[in-house]
């Protein structure tokens, strides 16, 4: 079955990206296929490559972008959202793209269930 | 198959979850995520409404958001059942479409 | 592209933690790419469709300005839940656009029926 | 003077107010701000509980954030005073520490 | 610098939302620069001090390795409210720290009485 | 009388630093002090000066930086808040600087009132 993933939350203070990326696993090692991750709202801060978090903590972003290496998990930020919160280009992880709120409308018409993480 | 509805707020903080088992429907199951979990503790003030509920649908609750919050499976209530998030994945294959309320 | 249902459920009120704007601008997006799309308003999210809203004050966007455009996107259904108004006092003369009341359990099955649910 | 405990959540998704309220001490206010106001509709369901602390500890409501969600003053609940930011900044000189409760 | 008394309250549920660890960590400061440091654990915040957490998986820090130190910071004074135990069917025995347990009224009396409140 | 302010929430879906920012000018417009406004948790986001608003929007990063600029208020991001979350020297708004967590306690203990806004 095809899925995609909507995240919502930063990735600091709030479990939502870890749920996300926990389920983004599980549905490709269900043998499942992932159509794409869509970030919005707080949840770009997730693709920002400068954020480096304290020792004994895991990094989302890497973590999103071994994911979007290992497995061509398609990963979009929203480019007003990231705008408006200094998400852009120059500070982008990789294996992130940005692209409009269109792909988060595509992604939920061509998979067959669309799963919300956050706020 | 109805939805399936994830709750991800803490019972005792939040009315998310009173909020979501008001609006079931048949066939509906509802899966406790995140914060969501201490809603299925047994001795718990929230408890009563959510075993009503899970008399007419399935109740879930994930077990890792269990483990790292130091729950036992033996606090929870009787017929809430712990899944994984293969379990998660394999829910929302089995229902027509996933509401997350927060 | 597939025509789908998609609902777009609010039970949050504005401003205070909310992303009344950006749920909006998700569902004007869908609506101008050919899906059919609903607006749900029940628990605090009646709060967003209240008259006389003034949140220039706090530095953010009216976006209850795009509330009075829905039918230029061909956005026709807007639901709002009739208890969660009555719980905060307000009637439907407080709305500050045109919406069909629902009850709890009419709600429920609307948004149980449809395709692709966004939370906001 | 007792503290000048501040509530900026909705009491219709959130305990926090129900909280501050059982937690009020000789001398202490309250002070709705952000979702907090809409405690103050007299017509809504929680506006009893506000009543009955209304009665023992002073009671204000921002109204900048009452004016930004469309709130009347008049709709509100008898004995809440509104007050702007330099009013905050007054109370909070009043008060011997500022407590927010979110 | 002058020395104060300092009230850290976590009222909020650790992981989901919750910020208890950098909470904790500026308590921490605070006693490390000589202020006299309490912290209060009522209504969900009491989920902050169960034993037998395992945060690891969630990717996030076990800020319950420096509830265990406090002791080496000079924070003698850790209070939880009975009732938001009770609420939760929970015990003095599933904490994980040693902490004096307050009624309700106690634990208001202690917050009014500090120089400085920081809620978390 | 002296102030010192706690911010912890970011800058979009919040209306925390609003709430904060009136609150400061307030203070300077009454007549008293503010020794500072420290940043902390998802506060930090707001001293992101590669945050641009949309179009009608406000942009609190530079309200601040106004504030900074015309009363000389010391605004302090959490070094540790800011690692984590990707604001950084390089990506700091004019007027903000960064500092530890100890600067916030020193600010409580020089105001006679400290007022968090957030979460």
């Amino acid at each position: 079955m095809k899925f995609a993933i909507l995240v919502n939350e930063g990735p600091f203070g709030h479990q939502a990206t870890a749920s996300a990326l926990s389920f983004a696993q599980a549905v490709l090692t269900g043998g499942h296929e992932l159509v794409r991750v869509f970030f919005y709202m707080d949840g770009v801060y997730n693709a920002n490559r400068l954020a480096s978090p304290p020792a004994g903590e895991c990094s989302t972003a890497r973590a999103w972008s071994e994911l979007a290496a290992e497995s061509r998990v398609d990963l979009v930020v929203c480019i007003a959202a990231g705008m408006a919160r200094g998400v852009r280009e120059a500070n982008l992880a990789p294996g992130f793209r940005i692209s409009g709120l269109g792909q988060m409308v595509e992604a939920a018409v061509l998979a067959d269930r669309l799963v919300t993480f956050g706020a | 198959m109805g939805p399936l509805h994830t709750v991800n707020k803490s019972p005792f903080a939040s009315t998310a979850l009173e909020s979501c088992l008001a609006r079931l429907t048949e066939g509906a199951a509802v899966l406790l995520i995140e914060d969501g979990v201490y809603a299925a503790l047994a001795a718990g003030a929230a408890a009563d409404r959510l075993a009503e509920a899970a008399n007419r649908h399935p109740v879930y609750v994930l077990g890792p958001d269990l483990a790292a919050r130091g729950l036992a499976e033996a606090s929870l209530l009787d017929g809430v059942r712990v899944i994984d998030y293969l379990g998660f994945v394999d829910l929302a294959t089995r229902h027509s479409a996933v509401q997350s309320w927060f | 592209m597939r025509r789908k249902t998609f609902l777009f459920v609010s039970r949050k009120a504005p401003y205070g933690a909310g992303q009344a704007g950006e749920a909006l601008e998700a569902a004007l997006i869908a609506a101008s790419l050919g899906q059919e799309v609903h607006l749900a308003y029940l628990d605090d999210g009646v709060f967003q469709l209240l008259r006389g809203q003034r949140p220039e004050a706090l530095g953010t966007k009216d976006f209850t300005a795009s509330l009075v455009e829905l039918g230029e996107y061909d956005i026709d259904h807007v639901w709002v839940e009739r208890q969660s108004l009555a719980e905060r006092g307000l009637t439907e003369a407080d709305l500050l656009v045109p919406a069909t009341l629902l009850d709890r359990g009419e709600m429920a099955e609307i948004m149980a029926g449809m395709d692709v649910v966004v939370s906001a």
